[in-house]
């Protein structure tokens, strides 16, 4: 999208917040979600007007109403699609999607995976809360088996899926995770998908407090995130634990964690590798086997679908002129 | 014997040898394998037929979506053309002339034939093999199986492979230029000028073509098609030939259009005079793809095609491109809209402007995907959650598709709405004339632009067309939200308020019932002081009319009134129906437009039925009405 | 003052001091904060009523989707009970007695408080920031704005504080016990046991709970209900109390049900009668997850839920279920079944025992979720593509849920069809008190499997139903193919052929509209001699039929059929329409029914139409058909 | 599903060949694949009864009406979760789902990847021939970029993506691709498909001689073949060329080609690895770049999907009785 026509007076985080009530429960994760989001547009010198907020069904995908963008809160599963629609008919907006784990994972996997294959420029914010919240508590794709929900009182026998794997496997060229508890992290991966050229995807590990309350805490929380978060970053060996005395290292093509590795064992992050295996072995590490990685896994750049697209118009147009006479009257004609 | 490199020798001139019969219309059926090519020998007729002036109606007749072995009736591929020197509408019902390359395609068309017509068969084509694959048990050329029809039996691939020898073509390559032999056989019999298809054998195999080394299968073609024409004229085949004059069609330059060609016309003239450019998101469909395929050739119109993963993809993008200031447009058949219709609905809660097109083919579900069929008009109408009305409309014939097109983007431009438009796949593959229209002729299409304002209302509604203001995302100033929620009047932020819904509801139906006011009024065709009043809709209207025309003709009173708009209805079909003593909808289903028109005006309205895949034939439906009206007496 | 621990002290004995008043009905309405626990209180009064043997009607209202911020009407949750010593079908139009908890559930509220009716407020619930956030800029407790109410103020928090302390709950837990206090309230003002709280109140968080090693919590509840209903007792709070006469009600074993448990009980009621085990796919959705998370407790009947990703994925998995033997079901609302379309135009194609259930909500697109309406009529006749007929039937009240869904299987497995079964929010969150059916009193539903044959036909069809044959994938003998594409009659093969699409579409019609035999003939209610026939569907029935009463006993004329059977409808019913001077169909929608009944039946019909989210209100509702009967005379 | 009741006479390819008349292209490659199938099933010792063909949409999708056994040719897409219903309903029954890279892959996408999530007990072949076959030849989502085709005269811009690649982002157990012209290769493959417990994804490489004729010719055509597919056997050496000359080889996470390589550098296969890493960087190795790998990548056992789903119904039957009288009369009750 262009940056040229950046407004008058720079934006601040303010510019960004609609009169309308935010209205998720207290102390959901969504609302750290929105300040992030808040707080890193005015830092992209993008005119308000440019960007886009598309979102599908779901407590997360009220996240449009709260930004004083353009927003549209389409129909379940639907927003990438509807997504692509947005920014195919004006290349020049800043398009960002906003989805739930069942929104994004559940009835909308086809476009997701879709948006993802063509390299849509969309800037796709999953909030992973494991549940699904808007319809009161169901497990969803990325739930644990077992989780008992009032759709399975029994506890659910699906196996989850990991949304950056499955990403993955459609060839996304911009695959991330950040948590809500971290607004800082947040801000920093989040810029980082808005200044990717191509889609981007940003998982974010997002707690609900009413029907999934602590999902992610064994991980994440205060005191147990040293020692079960890793945090990935270009060029960076990846080690973790309270004084980085822990380091993931490679076994044949097996990731597996090491105490206290020497420097040259641990396992270098290289998320601008053409080749994705790194990234997806990294989304396969999980809780309570391995850290769970937060960060920027992959960040490589695809041909833009919307620019090779509008390529074949442009080219179309220097060759011919649009009309319709000529048009009406090509091939056999004959006159009476 | 003409040298076969002069165009000249077989151009139209008639021979004095045999006597030329003067005829009004004439039907053609060529049928053969998939493989014989037929389809391009019925267009090379065609072409003929129309440059000479004739009127015509054609209707090609695909094998069904599965490939099926050569030699088989499932196989069989066919292509009717009916050509006149008055005006026609229809392609035909029996048939004058059947050619049938093979033994399947005989039998899977001979009951068509009329009594007395010419049969062409070629008998290489009727071997043991073709016989059995044909499920014949014996030959149909013996035993008199043919008899009451004028069978003419030509070794028609024999003697192809004969003429082209001198070209060094051999065996299957050389086989397969019976299609034009047959074609020349027919160009003699109906008298019709060669130079089209000279030139287009040209054009297609020519020096100027890829096949410029290969200067014998343009030579080959061309042989083959003089050594038809000629073996026609010179061997005693037929007792005489026949002329069919031009048809006094209105002045001025034609061009052969199928319904689907001028759809693809008619939304790039709405694109451009509306100056919205088109973003077309699709899955392919039978019979609906060809309309995508017609607009990703026209990308310098600035056309945006887009193939999605589905159906409901390829909705939802147009709606969101139209709420991005494009003119949003999807078309499908019936298994398509079911996908599409959640995201449609958004489009009618969302107030966008999209127009989604059904060509409609026999159902339900995958149903009979390469027959014809009415029978999506009621899903169209009603298949949406909650009270969810849009504009619906349907073309009457090939080129009738370009009007309706047109007015289906004009429609949604001006009142901020999805638009339904309905066509069938025998309108949207069958050709017919057209005059072709001059651009500037077209109504202009305006549309108005948001501009920012200070406390921006994007429900607002302007006060006579209700529609609510486009705001362009991109646009300073205008930032504002939107979706699928009920939403409040004027402010359109999320509303659960009862009296609001309710309002709402009402606002979006009113604006939707006003579009009557801007729609032309019924008009009434045949006998109007009949007290049979016949309504039809869609692709219909070519067999109706003629059948009506017929009836009228006869001294059988009927009026007919043809719908293009079935939402709103005209404001004048109310009192219409009331004048006549009975009304009657024949329609390709099982009664959609009757329970429409009974429900909404209250009277009694009967129904003639018919689903088999393929249009009316005009001698059934004469006797249908002959009886009702008899009855009515 | 009694010692909290003794429920006798609380249970319904009543109180000298006090004049009691005998009174018919009364409606009541507890509203406050989402947190405030209002649907526990309503419940647990609902139950008390019961128990005491009143007929009632309840109705909870939640607040939308999306979690409000506290304090604000947005968040504001209500739950209305209407009960009565006599008969009644409605949860009540205006309220005898609102509680507001706090000042946007006055707000939210107070409109449908009668004139003179009793308002019990929170005064906790009225400071300067609860007038904030529900945007008053005066206290509504001040100047006069609730004149005309008999307002009674308590700092019911402040008093539940006091009552529970000595429990040694503080703050906001002991807060939470607020609600009990009003009901204790509540309790005595109607003179209601208490026994069934208090048992309540000891299986929740009694020895034998989770909670066993917090003793202070029930403790701490049964106090704030003892010290409301003493508070009420001693305070001069009311000048009087009530009592409502147990109602005599048919003599039998009674719960409590609403409409989406009954509709879970019916199915698997089915599932026994006729020895198919139920495959529930299904994908959550307002208003009816709540059957599949009532299925997926009770796996003990065989049932299988699956929760699929999507609607589409959901219809398909209970087609191929059914294919396979087992009684497929699912449920949805109004964007479910436009995704389930065309997937449940394949069982029609097919011809398969499935159940669709649409518990319909406010629309169009995501609309009002969780609010009522019953604009899914058409969607679920109308929208599939091509002559889809499927049997469509409507619940008239909770209780009618349970008799409709085991209809709805019956008619699935003898017809072997798609069924679609119309519900609404209403009635799926609406309870009333249910006569407990013995089972062996429930009509049997016998069930046929196809046997090996020689040359088995898998569209041959029963003389009787025209139900064509189950044969279950791994039955030796019995491989067949079927699919989407039209079939041959009798062998289910592909088919083309013209003839045979056509009368496989009339055999498809044939076959449903056949069920009107196997129905019950349509009943008429009220007064038959009258010039007004009102005919309504589905959940409107307890409205309706009130206001219908009512104007027979003021001397109003009108007869009501309420249907239950939508396709086919019952075969009498064109003729009880033809004997009234005026027919109208009041609906919670634009006027769907009415399309179809002048659509069917040829004749003028007339609506009387509202989409609020809501019933209808009798009084609303005596005022037009009054109006409607005086017109005609 | 269960193998005990075998029928009397063993069975032959022409017990499973039903009486309809095939109806593909002369020279399609879905005959080869008819006849592998043919040949496999009555090798597994299942009586025929119990086999169950469910399709969606497309020339391939026709398979079904050509095998004597039980099939159903759904819609378009549709075909996993039609037959996870069937799998349900009847966990006996060895179901097949036959499917294309259109109505797998785009309409499809997003039952077949939870069907794979889930791990249901399908055994899925994909029939890829690059093209929407049946529709007359637009291009599909394994279309390689560039592709002229009805719908994209200019060429198709969509990034395409492997089904293999997207089955393993979906966490599938068993993946494994064969090619159309190699009728013995497909046996080894599908029937290792059908022993293998749980879904089964087999993709066959198949030409459409209309549409997208020879599009598999440069790596698995008579001439090329050799130096162009490598054979991936679990605890083979994935060694390729004519001689053998050439290997794979690892470098970092990375796979690539080595000429004459010693035996100890040469990537060993292992289809066994619980981890998907190695059976994803092998289904990105593509033409012309790599040799393309054909065989089993993956085959590792993870819980049934029926058997959780009925294992509850059975505990909860052991619990209680199916009793309607007790449903109705449970919870608060009174008597009038
Ligand atoms: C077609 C359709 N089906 C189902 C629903 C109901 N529904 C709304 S949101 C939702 C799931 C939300 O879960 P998720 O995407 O994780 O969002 P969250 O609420 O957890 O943020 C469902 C099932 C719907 N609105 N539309
Ligand atoms: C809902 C729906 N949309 C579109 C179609 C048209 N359609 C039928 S098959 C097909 C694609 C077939 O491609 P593929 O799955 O690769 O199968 P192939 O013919 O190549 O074997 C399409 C688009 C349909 N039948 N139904
Ligand atoms: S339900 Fe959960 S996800 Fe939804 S708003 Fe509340 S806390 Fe957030
Ligand atoms: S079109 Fe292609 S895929 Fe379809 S049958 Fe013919 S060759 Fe096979
Ligand atoms: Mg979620
Ligand atoms: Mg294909």
């Amino acid at each position: 999208m262009s940056t040229v026509d950046t407004p008058s007076a720079p934006l601040t985080r303010k510019d960004f917040a609609s009169p309308v009530a935010v209205r998720w429960c207290p102390g959901c994760g969504d609302y750290s979600i929105l300040a992030a989001v808040q707080g890193v547009l005015p830092t992209l010198g993008i005119p308000r007007e440019k960007f886009v907020f598309v979102s599908g069904i779901g407590c997360s995908s009220r996240f449009p109403y709260y930004m004083n963008t353009y927003g549209f809160h389409t129909i379940h599963g639907r927003a990438p699609a509807v997504a692509t629609g947005v920014k195919l008919a004006n290349p020049d907006l800043q398009v960002w999607v906003i989805t739930g784990d069942g929104d994004a994972l559940s009835i909308g996997g086809n476009h997701f995976l879709h948006a993802l294959r063509r390299n849509v420029d969309l800037k796709i914010i999953l909030f992973n809360n494991r549940i699904y919240g808007l319809t009161k508590g169901q497990y969803s794709p990325t739930s644990a088996v077992g989780t008992v929900s009032p759709s399975t009182p029994f506890g659910s026998v699906d196996q989850p899926l990991s949304p950056l794997s499955l990403a993955l496997g459609a060839e996304a060229g911009f695959v991330a995770r950040t948590s809500d508890n971290d607004v800082k992290h947040m801000g920093e991966v989040l810029a980082a998908a808005a200044a990717h050229k191509g889609s981007a995807l940003v998982e974010v590990l997002q707690n609900c407090v009413i029907f999934a309350d602590k999902v992610h805490d064994p991980y994440y929380g205060r005191q147990t995130k040293a020692d079960n978060l890793v945090y990935l970053e270009h060029g960076k060996p990846m080690r973790f634990g309270k004084e980085l005395e822990k380091g993931l290292v490679l076994n044949g093509m097996k990731i597996e964690t090491k105490a206290n590795p020497s420097d040259s064992e641990v396992l270098v992050h290289d998320a601008k590798a053409t080749d994705s295996t790194l990234a997806f072995a990294l989304s396969h590490l999980s809780h309570p086997d391995h850290p769970v990685p937060v960060g920027i896994f992959r960040a490589v750049e695809r041909p833009l679908f919307h620019e090779a697209a509008h390529a074949q118009v442009k080219a179309a147009r220097a060759k011919a002129e649009p009309d319709l006479g000529k048009l009406f009257n090509s091939g056999s004609t004959w006159t009476v | 014997m003409v040298s076969p490199s002069s165009p000249a020798a077989v151009s139209g001139g008639s021979s004095p040898e045999k006597p030329i019969e003067e005829v009004e219309s004439v039907t053609i059926r060529f049928a053969g394998d998939s493989g014989d090519g037929m389809q391009l020998t019925g267009t090379q007729f065609t072409d003929a037929s129309a440059i000479f002036g004739n009127d015509l109606a054609t209707m090609p007749d695909f094998p069904a979506e599965i490939r099926a072995p050569a030699g088989t009736v499932a196989g069989v591929s066919a292509f009717q053309i009916h050509f006149s020197s008055h005006e026609i509408k229809t392609p035909g019902d029996d048939l004058d002339v059947l050619v049938a390359m093979n033994a399947a395609a005989l039998k899977a068309n001979i009951a068509d034939l009329d009594v007395g017509g010419i049969l062409v068969v070629d008998l290489a084509g009727f071997g043991e093999k073709d016989l059995e694959k044909a499920e014949y048990t014996e030959s149909p050329l013996r035993h008199g199986a043919l008899d009451g029809y004028r069978v003419i039996e030509v070794d028609i691939t024999g003697l192809t492979v004969r003429a082209v020898e001198h070209t060094g073509l051999k065996g299957r390559a050389a086989e397969l230029c019976k299609n034009f032999f047959t074609l020349g056989m027919m160009f003699w019999l109906y008298d019709r000028p060669a130079e089209h298809t000279l030139n287009w054998i040209d054009s297609k195999f020519g020096p100027k073509t890829k096949y410029k080394d290969k200067p014998e299968i343009a030579e080959a073609n061309r042989a083959a098609l003089t050594a038809g024409y000629n073996y026609a004229e010179t061997v005693e085949l037929f007792s005489s030939h026949y002329r069919v004059k031009k048809a006094d069609l209105p002045a001025g330059k034609y061009r052969k259009i199928s319904g689907n060609e001028a759809a693809v016309f008619g939304l790039l003239a709405a694109s451009r005079k509306s100056g919205r450019d088109i973003m077309y998101g699709s899955y392919p469909i039978t019979p609906a793809s060809d309309i995508l395929h017609g607009l990703s050739r026209q990308k310098h119109f600035g056309v945006l095609t887009f193939q999605a993963e589905d159906e409901i993809a390829a909705m939802a993008s147009v709606v969101g491109a139209a709420w991005t200031g494009a003119l949003g447009i999807t078309a499908t058949s019936g298994p398509g809209i079911c996908l599409k219709s959640e995201a449609m609905n958004l489009a009618v809660m969302a107030e966008l402007p999209v127009v989604v097109i059904d060509v409609q083919r026999g159902g339900p579900s995958t149903g009979l995907p390469t027959k014809t069929e009415q029978s999506d008009l009621l899903l169209n109408l009603y298949g949406r959650s909650g009270d969810s009305p849009v504009p619906v409309i349907a073309a009457k014939s090939p080129s009738d598709c370009f009007d309706m097109a047109y007015e289906a983007c004009r429609l949604a431009l001006k009142y901020m709405t999805p638009v339904a438009l309905l066509t069938d796949g025998y309108i949207a593959n069958g050709s017919e004339p057209w005059l072709i229209p001059a651009p500037e002729s077209l109504p202009p299409i305006p549309v108005k632009l948001a501009e920012p304002v200070a406390d921006f209302q994007p429900y607002s509604r302007d006060p006579e067309t209700l529609a609510r203001p486009w705001a362009l995302p991109g646009t300073p100033g205008l930032e504002h939200r939107i979706g699928g929620l009920e939403k409040a009047q004027q402010s359109g932020r999320i509303s659960y308020d009862p009296g609001n819904h309710d309002a709402m509801t009402r606002e979006r139906a009113a604006k939707i019932a006003g579009i009557a006011k801007d729609i032309p009024a019924q008009a009434v065709e045949g006998d109007t002081s009949a007290d049979l009043l016949v309504v039809s809709w869609g692709g219909t209207y070519g067999t109706v009319s003629t059948a009506i025309s017929d009836c009228n003709r006869n001294g059988i009173k009927v009026a007919h009134a043809h719908l293009q708009y079935i939402n709103p209805f005209p404001v004048n079909l109310g009192e219409i129906l009331g004048a006549y003593k009975k009304v009657v909808v024949p329609e390709l289903n099982m009664g959609q437009l009757r329970l429409v028109l009974s429900g909404t005006f209250g009277i009694p309205v009967e129904g003639i039925n018919l689903v088999r895949g393929k249009p009316f034939r005009v001698s059934w439906l004469v006797d249908k009405f002959q009886r009702i009206v008899k009855a009515i007496a």
